[in-house]
């Protein structure tokens, strides 16, 4: 029931809105429907919780009529995205500005977005995960080539030829996959879980997991479409790729890579943990000279999330859990950031970080606000991030003391970027694009609540979401 | 035997004219050389007992085909000798072309075991009152939806026959 | 062992009260009367003070440790850390520092801050400075001890940018937390591995399971290299000591809180805190002695040639704190903690009475432009002189104690290691009496004359003042050398639960000296302090023209060019490295490649449309060639 | 009729085979011979009635009335096509003025 809400609600909310009218109703109308959403996955993680190891089941059986049996599954890995994917939508989409004048298919197109997203996390069954991740890149498309900044059409048409050539690969995985199940075939998670697969089976299909998964995350050196893409999309959709979708890669490896090519992980680590690492530390060190604030959270962001896939390729526990920990708490970060980013823009209508300066003096409570958020990137104890990257460096450290070593040089690198770009932009005197910036409004202070009460409360007190996934994760 | 024999006349006849629809040099020659064709192949489904088919076939093809094709023949004013010339070098191409796909087709009988195919000694079916039932029965919605097939294809000449007018 | 729950509860009272405080402060900034927040932050600390009390009273009569577990943090599988506190005598003697000096320095703001617009948000730092520093204290696992650690970086990093319109200040605070977060790292690395171990990040289950192990064993050493590399951070030693005076960019009662007495001294604790996982890792325990010898040297080098007064007194606490590490290194945990707690008195006495001078002069710091002051501000003068008195060593002020603890353990190593501790020691009255008598002393500067607005500051900072000379003075005599008379050892006898197990490791080494060395290696000191005192009276209370700097003093007043090798070395191939992957490696190389990958694919497709001729009949060839081709295939198969 | 159905079974089904494959055969030669789009259509032609009689054999002998079904239907789709088809070629001719496949090359690149 709550699957079916969960999937059907948005999607007849975008179906609704494309027949919208004003863009301030339908922005409102949406907002509604997000929150509904918000409450209805509230109820399932409650449902979780009192009963651990329990996951909420939906089953559609259209067997005869399309030889296909829609088969969802809400354990407890997927109700953290769900939650997360709930809770950054009305976010989303109450940030969106009345001057910039959104039409209702903006909106629409965000909902379509939240069922594609709520579907992945939920499908168990492969074509199902297939079709939704797919459905997922549609909305973006539109949004980005519509709304977004300069050459953005172009941009988008790379990022969507990108992604989809990542998902090629996952479609053959899959297929071949389907083509080792026993008759009759199916296509559905747990009959793959089944599968005793060997070794040389394991490679390929790690390879074109690892791939599509790669592109999607994105892992160096599969990035060169995300700062384009977050560049010139419209921050509403920049905060949708970056706080959820590329969540999507991630909860990919969780779903397949980790239970299916056990083997692989196991012995080959060494080989692309690496490489993985290397990309950590690439963004990290780009970041640190980067001239413009998106890109720069861009690059930031590449590095976070290669420190999550280390955490869940480092054949531990504590790296697992961390990493999934981290997920959540990425996406709530890197969309504070942005919002951050969008408070600024929308005043100052650049984002070239030597063009700001002096903010502070003149909101002090964005400055707080900014400063937690960057905070948290940074990992301070207390703060959602720092829980899963503990965990994480943890997990890595007891798989490999060198590679956690060298993972752990993030921890002073974000310190040195994070830090020389809240001071640039918030510190020294005023300079004349930052001459007139005002406090945020109270409904713009409202934005940031729900992203700071999840800052603290997962900083504060993760045990929460650990013990929930303890179950789940083998 | 004698069976067997008038098989192999209409056949030939049937060959033969096939032909002469791409050797006749003139349009007009290679429509009415088809029409031939189409004749022997109506004996053809005689004396397999599919009389319905022969029927139908004479009337559709013989009849309303044959006689769009003269029209158009006329109505394009196509009548004329030297108007599509061809090189040599098409014509040597076709002719590998059209061997070896005889030749292959006829080896790929070798895979082709038709023993399996019963041969009755009576075949009914194609008489029109079987056929009909099954038509009338299991096809009877493909029959219905040919109709409209029909209709659109009607619809579709018309339009496309009109002149514009400007 | 079930401690009170009243004592518990007064323990968790500890962490709320500072908490309160700067939520209350910090949320309601803009409403808040400027004059109220000073006040309502130093009534949450003085609370604190009272149950700091309590609680020393507590553990120091009944030898409890009072254990809270407030909640789980973070609790998986076989990971288990609570949030948890634990009060024994160590915390609770950290805690009467922490919460004593911090009431004090509170009070003081209250004048010294008085006309900053941003009183409100530098009281909310300093509470939430507290809180941090007491989860440090109080911590009962490493994990939570770490809170607390990067928790007080970022409220140093806070306050040192303050004044944040000047990006020096932004700069100082910056080049603080990296450092300290490079120190994390391996403080970080130090819990993995103890977590590796032992499988859990409790202080004292670390502390038994440890004693176990061989003494010098790998892993011992990782952990231990590991905190030890997190102290080096903190406590501003070699390699990562430079952060330390550019922090005296931040309001000069944070100088003192913060930067003198009480977050940079983590280090310290800390150490003691592990005291048995240091005592059985004999290489680290040598590398912490160096590496203090060579930072109190250094630094006390350096500071002999600074003109800021508030740079001298910074590397002056490097120097200390150099010292404290040596006393370390020599394994006198006590020794270490007594002079920890003496000195932060008097060096806060010593940024308080800096302060005093500061605000006299409207926010000069350069010495050479004070001079005389002992007239104009003649209570400054005196608690300033006090805390120069008691930093030297001079009895019977409180550092004396604690110096001939440590000094007495050094010659107990050997003649040699006394020797250069005691040179080390003598370089503190060096530089002590040079600023003394140069700002106080000297015929007035221009700058004084041409000041008239020159005055003594208010009660409010005074009396705060007065209360730490007074600890000063007294403080020391809690622990009296064994020369003068061998029952007065109330302070370590305080402390021998604690460094129990450590010593128990280790016998103690060294030979006992003879009575007549003892004298000797404590009067000549003595004398030589006299000397030195004598001389730079004469040297610099008199206005002499200052000579100019020879080669080797230039390095020393150029901080031994540390800063600019770590910016040629660090900062600026980062830089640049930063530079070449942005520019060269991710625009020129891989994205490039991927275009390159796209228009390729444009490029292929532009040419194999050509086939397309529009040629219906080479269409039809093709396709029955294809035809054939695949019926072939069939064939042949 | 009696006599003419008794007799079916002296003529081999490969016999129908072969001449089916002629006379498709001829067909294809003819529809890569041409450049009249008429001639082509009347190639096409050939080839569809081959396989209508091949069609028409095969269910005679496997007495199976799907075949002949099929092979009624494809004259009814034959039919339109042809209809379609020859309006289509009178357009084209109209605008173009041939129907030369040569000619008519615009659908290139």
């Amino acid at each position: 029931m709550i699957i079916a809400l969960l999937l059907i609600l948005p999607l007849f909310a975008s179906l609704f809105l494309f027949t919208g009218k004003t863009g301030q109703q339908s922005k409102n109308f949406a907002l509604l429907a997000s929150l509904v959403l918000f409450a209805i996955s509230l109820i399932g993680g409650y449902e979780l919780i009192v009963t651990p190891g329990k996951a909420l089941f939906s089953n559609v059986d259209l067997e005869s009529i399309f030889g296909v049996n829609l088969m969802f599954k809400i354990d407890a890995i997927s109700i953290i995205f769900v939650i997360l994917t709930t809770l950054l939508v009305p976010i989303i989409i109450a940030s969106t500005d009345k001057k910039e004048h959104r039409t209702p298919h903006f909106y629409a197109l965000i909902m379509l977005m939240q069922t594609a997203l709520i579907g992945v996390f939920a499908a168990s069954d492969m074509i199902l995960f297939y079709i939704f991740w797919e459905l997922s890149l549609i909305p973006i498309f539109f949004i980005t080539a519509r709304w977004g900044g300069e050459n953005a059409r172009k941009i988008s048409i790379k990022f969507l030829i990108y992604t989809v050539v990542g998902s090629f690969f996952m479609l053959i995985a899959i297929l071949y996959l389907y083509t080792l199940t026993p008759t009759p075939h199916s296509f559905s998670f747990d009959s793959f879980y089944q599968l005793k697969l060997s070794y040389s089976q394991q490679i390929p299909l790690f390879l074109a997991f690892f791939l599509a998964f790669a592109i999607k995350i994105p892992l160096f050196p599969f990035h060169s479409w995300q700062v384009e893409t977050y560049n010139a999309s419209p921050v509403q959709g920049t905060m949708l790729l970056a706080g959820i979708m590329l969540k999507m890669g991630l909860y990919g490896i969780v779903r397949f890579l980790l239970p299916l090519c056990t083997d692989v992980v196991a012995n080959g680590s060494l080989i692309f943990l690496p490489l993985i690492l290397f990309g950590v530390i690439y963004g990290a060190v780009i970041a640190i000279s980067q001239p413009h604030l998106k890109k720069l959270i861009a690059f930031a962001s590449l590095s976070h999330v290669g420190i999550i896939a280390l955490g869940l390729l480092s054949n531990s526990r504590y790296g697992i859990e961390g990493g999934i920990l981290q997920m959540f708490s990425h996406g709530v970060n890197v969309v504070g950031f942005f919002l951050c980013y969008y408070m600024i823009v929308k005043r100052t209508k650049t984002d070239k970080i030597s063009e700001l300066g002096g903010i502070a003096s003149m909101a002090p409570r964005f400055a707080t606000i900014f400063m937690i958020i960057v905070l948290a990137n940074v990992a301070l104890p207390l703060t959602n991030s720092f829980v899963g990257e503990f965990l994480i460096l943890l997990g890595l450290f007891t798989y490999n003391k060198i590679l956690a070593i060298i993972a752990g040089l993030t921890i002073i690198l974000v310190a040195v970027y994070m830090l020389k770009m809240y001071q640039k932009i918030m510190y020294g005197e005023k300079k004349a694009s930052t001459e007139n910036f005002t406090d945020l409004t109270f409904n713009e202070t409202m934005l940031f609540v729900p992203i700071i009460i999840a800052i603290f409360a997962v900083g504060i007190y993760p045990s929460f979401v650990l013990q929930l996934l303890q179950g789940v994760v083998k | 035997m004698f069976q067997v024999y008038l098989f192999l006349f209409l056949s030939c006849v049937a060959l033969f004219s096939a032909m002469m629809v791409l050797l006749s040099k003139k349009p007009i020659h290679s429509v009415l050389y088809l029409t031939l064709t189409f004749f022997a192949l109506a004996g053809h489904y005689i004396l397999l007992n599919a009389q319905f088919l022969a029927v139908v076939h004479v009337i559709v093809y013989a009849g309303a085909i044959m006689v769009l094709f003269l029209f158009t023949v006329m109505l394009l004013n196509l009548n004329k000798e030297g108007q599509f010339p061809k090189t040599k070098l098409v014509k040597i191409i076709a002719a590998i072309a059209g061997g070896l796909l005889f030749v292959v087709l006829i080896g790929s009988l070798k895979s082709f075991d038709l023993a399996t195919v019963s041969n009755p000694a009576v075949s009914q079916i194609g008489l029109v009152k079987n056929l009909g039932k099954t038509l009338f029965s299991q096809y009877l919605l493909p029959f219905e939806l040919s109709s409209i097939l029909f209709l659109s294809a009607m619809v579709g000449a018309v339009m496309l026959g009109k002149k514009d007018k400007e | 062992m079930e401690s009170s729950p009243f004592m518990q509860s007064i323990s968790f009272l500890l962490l709320l009260f500072p908490l309160l405080g700067f939520l209350a402060i910090g949320l309601f900034q803009k409403e808040l009367n400027k004059k109220l927040s000073g006040i309502i932050a130093s009534s949450f600390v003085f609370l604190n003070l009272i149950l700091t009390f309590i609680l020393f009273w507590y553990v120091s009569s009944t030898n409890q440790t009072v254990e809270t577990n407030l909640f789980d943090w973070i609790k998986f599988a076989n990971i288990s850390i609570p949030f948890a506190i634990t009060v024994d005598r160590l915390s609770a003697l950290m805690l009467l520092v922490v919460n004593g000096v911090g009431f004090l320095i509170h009070v003081y703001s209250i004048g010294y801050m008085k006309n900053d617009e941003g009183v409100n948000r530098f009281f909310s730092y300093m509470n939430l400075f507290i809180f941090f520093m007491l989860i440090l204290v109080l911590s009962s696992n490493y994990l939570m001890l770490f809170i607390g650690w990067e928790g007080v970086g970022l409220c140093s990093y806070l306050l040192i940018g303050f004044w944040y319109k000047d990006h020096a200040n932004n700069n100082a605070a910056k080049k603080a937390f990296i450092m300290n977060r490079i120190g994390d790292l391996g403080f970080l690395i130090g819990i993995f591995m103890m977590f590796h171990t032992f499988g859990t990040l409790n202080i004292s289950e670390v502390a038994t399971k440890a004693s176990v192990m061989p003494s010098g064993s790998t892993a011992l050493l990782v952990i231990t290299l590991g905190l030890f590399a997190g102290a080096i951070g903190k406590s501003a030693q070699i390699p990562l000591f430079t952060w330390l005076p550019d922090a005296m960019a931040g309001p000069t009662p944070v100088s003192a809180l913060i930067h003198a007495a009480t977050m940079v001294t983590a280090g310290v604790y800390l150490v003691a805190r592990s005291s048995v996982l240091f005592m059985l890792s004999p290489v680290t325990m040598n590398l912490i002695l160096v590496i203090g010898i060579f930072t109190a040297l250094i630094s006390g080098l350096i500071a002999i040639y600074q003109n800021d007064i508030k740079k001298i007194l910074a590397y002056s606490t490097v120097s200390q704190l150099g010292f404290m590490f040596m006393a370390l290194g020599l394994g006198s945990f006590s020794g270490a903690m007594f002079h920890l707690t003496t000195h932060a008195f008097f060096k806060a006495l010593l940024f308080l009475a800096a302060g005093s001078v500061i605000h006299a002069l409207n926010q000069e710091q350069d010495i050479r432009k004070m001079g005389g002051l002992r007239k104009k501000i003649p209570f400054t003068f005196a608690l300033f002189a006090i805390g120069a008195i008691a930093i030297s060593g001079i009895p019977p002020f409180a550092g004396f104690f604690s110096k001939e603890m440590i000094l007495s353990v050094a010659y107990e190593h050997g003649m040699g290691m006394g020797i250069i501790a005691t040179f080390i020691s003598l370089l503190t009255t060096v530089y002590m009496f040079r600023l003394l008598f140069v700002a106080f002393y000297k015929p007035e500067s221009d700058a004084v004359k041409a000041n008239h607005h020159i005055h003594e500051s208010p009660k409010v900072m005074l009396i705060p003042m007065a209360v730490l000379a007074l600890l000063a003075m007294v403080a020391g005599f809690v622990q009296i050398p064994a020369l003068f008379s061998t029952n007065i050892t109330v302070f370590s006898t305080y402390l021998s639960p604690i460094f129990f197990a450590a010593h128990q490791l280790v016998p103690a080494s060294g030979q006992n000296l003879t009575v007549l060395t003892e004298w000797l290696t404590l009067l000549i000191p003595l004398t030589i302090i006299a000397a030195l005192v004598y001389f730079s009276y004469i040297r610099f209370a008199k206005d002499r023209v200052p000579a100019e700097l020879s080669g080797i003093q230039k390095v020393m007043a150029n901080k031994f060019y540390v800063d600019e090798i770590y910016d040629f070395f660090f900062v600026k191939p980062t830089e640049k490295l930063s530079l070449f992957l942005r520019e060269t490696v991710d625009q020129s190389i891989i994205n490039r490649l991927i275009n390159t990958i796209g228009n390729s694919t444009l490029y292929i497709g532009g040419r194999i449309r050509l086939l397309q001729t529009g040629n219906v009949g080479f269409y039809l060839i093709i396709m029955v060639f294809s035809i054939i081709a695949i019926l072939f295939f069939n064939l042949i198969r | 009729m009696e006599t003419t159905v008794t007799q079916l079974q002296m003529i081999p089904l490969v016999y129908y085979i072969i001449f089916c494959t002629a006379l498709f055969t001829i067909g294809v030669v003819g529809v890569l011979v041409k450049r009249n789009a008429l001639a082509i259509f009347m190639s096409v032609e050939l080839m569809l009635n081959s396989a209508n009689l091949l069609l028409a054999a095969f269910s005679a002998y496997r007495n199976d009335p799907s075949g002949q079904v099929f092979v009624f239907f494809i004259m009814v789709v034959a039919a339109a096509e042809i209809a379609i088809g020859l309006a289509l070629l009178v357009v084209v001719y109209r605008s173009s003025r041939t129907i030369d496949i040569n000619i008519l090359n615009r659908l290139k690149w």
